[in-house]
């Protein structure tokens, strides 16, 4: 199990993948955002929070659609189900090293970033600690898509269709947190629901996730 | 290990490709699986390595005690040949000590610090048999395990097979060339082609709906 | 005889075939007096004026995109648990027509909303949760079509189903959450209107149940079109593997 | 259509196009259950 | 040529992908903004053309991750380029497929989803327009970014860094068209500054892909 | 169609794998490639097809002469044989008449309505042989060849290569088994194994740089 997670984040590390590139997308999307909405301090502050918490579901999205379709093209998938690990736990570890090279450093540096677009100084915490709190149901949901999509060769427009609606929840409570730091507000709600939410996919999901691996393989 | 497979239908995809399999693999033998080019044999051992149900039938040992050793390799491109077995013993839960004999076993020592990528198809294909050593299990399906070997590795595979046996292990191996192993019976696969009309019972549409 | 035994396709196709003229009958009769009762013989609303009308599509339309996804739950889980082919291809069924009534719902608002909140688009939260729900019927239909092996597609559809129900619902509660709405509040109450309120309410009803006969109608014509497709699969299969 | 008020437009808008979707999905059942059912029947059954 | 065509579109159609998924993809893009950044149309129309133009940016990235990896999988991209037919040829030909089964329907349906994001009526046709002559600027970008990674296992996040940036005048003018629109002044710059690019890419970009599909293949 | 190749150093990824090799291949010849795994001849092979340039040496015949037959089978697994095979006839330029000897050759006619995904390794292969017939290219270059096919069908391949040399083709056939085709020359590739001094000169950073 432990050896699944080495070896997920070594290969993510060296597949021209990494830690670096969530975050250069995240980047990019803040640099794009006013570039195409037209760059007014007044016009792009109240988006502000919203279109971070897009960024980050898409930074992760993007990141998602071979998690495990390598796997199974290289046959690994197939040794993995006949290891003795059960496939919910190579699931949960899956997610988590996903979680690790994207959701992870996003939180971590995605404050610094949100002056880019003007996001009032006190929402800065409260957008590092949604993104934490978030981030990890944005990996399982994602991982629970990508086993479905697994034996698909083209699957990852189909992926981001199936997956983008589940991430909407999380999304809305996550972003609803950040604005009402921006404005002051009390955000203990929207931030309960969030770690509410995360807490019930990570416990339920990879069952989930196992089922339609092994379904796949048949 | 001692085990039998008793009147097993296996599918593949949504056909029903062998009916009716029946053997009993003794410990410390190995059964080769000879019949044509889409007779069935990667169906059975899939079937037996647990990753495709079986329609109908039963087999007497667990999944838990066969390692598959599919056509594909496996391997991890990225990875150097240490990492990928590596992985794999952690995976099984073997030491260092089964790393040390697989790694002797293939001649894998001056490989170990090449990326999975640099290494020739025959290459992969070691590093991918070495990985059965390492599992430590006792039932070993090989699905053309010496595609790509040239004859010094060929041999080195049977050794290793050899090896395995006589330490009570044994082995199903599907190929279409004579491996140079002692005492092995053959099971032609062909034999257990479904006769069409038993493979109705299990898909419902196969008759008429109306 | 249990109600299993309807599951088996061939007694599918038999039951199916026999009830399936009554329920297009009367699916046709009701609606047909509902939608006249309601366009030609009902009066003008007082805030609404006739624009009233467009209730007698949009609320059946709106009931039937919920509980279309409702019978794709239970049919995925009677698959799932006692694998019953047809129950698989209901569900599969079921989709297009939720994903159809779903639009009308959401077009049929629109149109309405432009008269009543003088906008057609607004993010109210039901509306939106209506259109969460569109997407998650998209992406049922997508991953069926996606899918070459019948019941590899079924299971994961299956599935998907439940993970998505689980989310649908969380949805619908995010988006209250996010935004007050108009859609209950700034719109009629039917309960303000006690007076009229059979003159509104029976052709509604005539017209939902006519509605609900309809998809009844449609489900079971398309399972059929679905085991004869499942049919012909099996035989191609069998032609090409030969 | 006077007598539809000054919604007229609406309304006719609203059914004419569910008239067309839930139309549209009503031939095409009918279509493809006859086009499974014919490709059944010339393979004999 | 034709045949390539041919066999690109019918694998886009059959293999989880087709016309419709870079639709889906924009629409449910049209949904997720406003629950991140609110439901205001005050906020939501100035964004609106900015907003639309990402979405076809990013519907256009997502499909383009295994433009030339699966070839390469499979071993197909080898025969390809031993084949009489010139790679550069061969690049024409899949960013043609890749616009044809994204840019082209994206032009079609945008301009009706983006009355969810209170996109003003005057702006319509011109969000349509800029769509079309645009978007086969990205196709061809995306075609070269592809070029560039396809050695690489996990190269989505990569090419999207690599393609994006390209992505920015294509961008830029495309929602300046869409914005001069809205307010109703005169879009004529702009617009030929989007056909210049789009036909230069056209023109110019098959020869870098084929050079770096050579790259690759060494 | 007869070539030869002079002084040929060949590399792959970063390594140089191959120096000096030389050999002539007449009209109606196959020569084949011996070594063992990792001697190089997948690298001669790619260089020969012109997907690897040669760091030196020369070639006589353009790449333009030489169809390909790699490791990997290169069908695309979501359209059926028949498709794919069609899509390689019409990049090639051949026409029906050549599909149909292709089909014959390797007896693909019971499997051109299945999509390539629903196919055993071994058909698989067939069908990625018969590419080479559609070609209507002089040399064939084929990498290990046989891997996963019965005995029926290395007889079919042998019988579709003697066609092809008969008509005037040559071909180089990497492989470890015995092919059973007459009058064949055989290379060995590790005879060219680099001396190390030599492959300095193509890599400048090969020297100390201080
Ligand atoms: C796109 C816009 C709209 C959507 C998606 C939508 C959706 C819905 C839904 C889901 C229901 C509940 C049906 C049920 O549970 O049985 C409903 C009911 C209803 N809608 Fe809408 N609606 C929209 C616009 C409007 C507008 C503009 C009005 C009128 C001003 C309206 C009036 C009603 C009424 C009167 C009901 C029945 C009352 C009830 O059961 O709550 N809707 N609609
Ligand atoms: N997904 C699938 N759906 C339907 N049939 C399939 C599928 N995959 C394989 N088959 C068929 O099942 C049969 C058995 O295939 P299998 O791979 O087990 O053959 P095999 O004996 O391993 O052949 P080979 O020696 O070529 O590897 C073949 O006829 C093949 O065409
Ligand atoms: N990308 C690479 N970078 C460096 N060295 C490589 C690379 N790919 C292969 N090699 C090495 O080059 C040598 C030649 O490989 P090649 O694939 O040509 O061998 P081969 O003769 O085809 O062997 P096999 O019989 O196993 O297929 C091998 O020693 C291999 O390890
Ligand atoms: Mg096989
Ligand atoms: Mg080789």
């Amino acid at each position: 199990m432990l050896a699944l997670l080495q070896r997920d984040l070594r290969l993510a590390l060296r597949a021209g993948g990494g830690f670096g590139l969530g975050l250069a997308f995240f980047l990019i999307l803040a640099t794009l955002v006013p570039l195409a909405v037209g760059p007014q301090p007044d016009r792009l502050a109240p988006i502000a929070p919203g279109i971070l918490w897009l960024g980050a579901l898409l930074a992760c999205l993007l990141s998602l659609d071979r998690l495990w379709a390598l796997d199974a093209e290289d046959g690994s998938l197939d040794l993995l189900a006949t290891a003795p690990v059960p496939l919910e736990g190579a699931a949960t570890v899956k997610a988590l090293a996903h979680w690790i090279t994207t959701g992870l450093p996003l939180a971590v540096i995605a404050a610094p970033l949100s002056l880019l677009l003007f996001l009032p100084g006190p929402a800065l915490p409260w957008l590092a600690l949604s993104l934490l709190l978030g981030t990890p149901a944005l990996s399982w949901i994602g991982t629970f898509g990508a086993a479905l999509t697994v034996g698909l060769k083209r699957g990852s427009l189909l992926l981001s269709l199936l997956v983008l609606p589940l991430y909407v929840p999380t999304l809305v409570f996550g972003a609803e947190v950040v604005r009402r730091g921006a404005e002051g507000l009390p955000v203990a709600t929207p931030l309960a629901l969030l770690a509410g939410i995360t807490l019930g996919c990570i416990a339920l999901l990879p069952f989930a996730s196992a089922a339609a691996l092994r379904v796949n393989l048949r | 290990m001692e085990f039998e497979a008793r009147s097993l239908t296996c599918r593949r995809g949504e056909a029903t490709v062998l009916e009716g399999v029946a053997f009993r693999v003794r410990a410390g033998e190995a059964l080769i699986l000879r019949g044509p080019n889409g007779a069935g044999k990667t169906t059975l051992l899939r079937t037996l390595a647990g990753l495709t149900p079986a329609v109908a039938g039963e087999v007497t040992a667990p999944p838990e005690a066969m390692a598959y050793g599919a056509h594909a390799d496996g391997l991890k491109a990225q990875l150097t040949v240490a990492e990928n077995l590596a992985f794999w013993a952690a995976a099984f839960g073997t030491g260092a000590e089964a790393l040390a004999r697989a790694e002797a076993a293939f001649d894998l020592a001056p490989l170990r610090a090449r990326r999975a990528a640099d290494l020739s198809a025959g290459q992969k294909r070691r590093a991918a048999l070495a990985r059965l050593v390492l599992t430590g299990r006792p039932v070993w399906l090989l699905d053309e395990p010496t595609v790509s070997l040239d004859a010094g590795n060929t041999a080195r595979f049977a050794a290793a097979v050899r090896t395995h046996l006589a330490a009570g292990g044994s082995a199903l191996i599907a190929t279409h060339i004579d491996l140079g192993l002692p005492e092995t019976r053959v099971l032609d696969v062909a034999r257990f082609a479904p006769t069409g009309r038993q493979a109705a019972g299990s898909d419902p549409f196969a008759e008429a709906v109306e | 005889m249990s109600i299993w035994e309807y599951a088996n396709p061939r007694r599918f196709m038999a039951a199916s075939g026999a009830v399936q003229p009554y329920v297009w009958g009367l699916a046709i009769l009701l609606c047909a007096t509902g939608l006249i009762w309601g366009f030609f013989f009902t009066p003008e609303d007082f805030r609404m004026g006739h624009s009233v009308k467009i209730i007698y599509i949009h609320v059946p339309s709106a009931f039937l995109a919920i509980n279309a996804w409702f019978m794709m739950l239970v049919a995925s889980l009677i698959w799932l648990i006692r694998r019953h082919h047809v129950s698989a291809l209901a569900a599969r069924a079921a989709a297009p027509i939720g994903l159809i009534m779903t639009a009308v719902a959401l077009i049929t608002g629109a149109i309405w909303g432009k008269p009543m909140w003088g906008t057609y688009w607004e993010w109210d939260p039901r509306l939106t949760s209506f259109l969460i729900l569109f997407l998650f019927y998209l992406g049922y239909v997508a991953l069926w079509s996606a899918i070459e092996q019948q019941d590899q597609a079924a299971d994961l559809t299956s599935i998907l189903c439940l993970v998505g129900t689980v989310f649908a619902v969380l949805s619908r509660y995010a988006a209250q959450f996010w935004n007050q709405g108009l859609h209950q509040g700034a719109s009629l109450s039917l309960d303000a209107e006690e007076n009229v309120a059979d003159v509104f309410w029976i052709p509604l009803v005539i017209t939902l149940a006519g509605f609900v006969f309809l998809f009844v109608a449609l489900v079971l014509l398309r399972t059929r079109t679905e085991i004869r497709r499942r049919r012909l699969h099996a035989i191609s299969l069998k032609e090409r593997l030969a | 259509m006077s007598w539809l008020g000054k919604y007229a437009f609406d309304i006719l808008l609203a059914y004419g196009l569910t008239a067309l979707l839930i139309g549209g999905l009503i031939l095409q059942s009918v279509l493809a259950a006859r086009a499974a059912r014919r490709q059944l029947e010339e393979r004999g059954e």
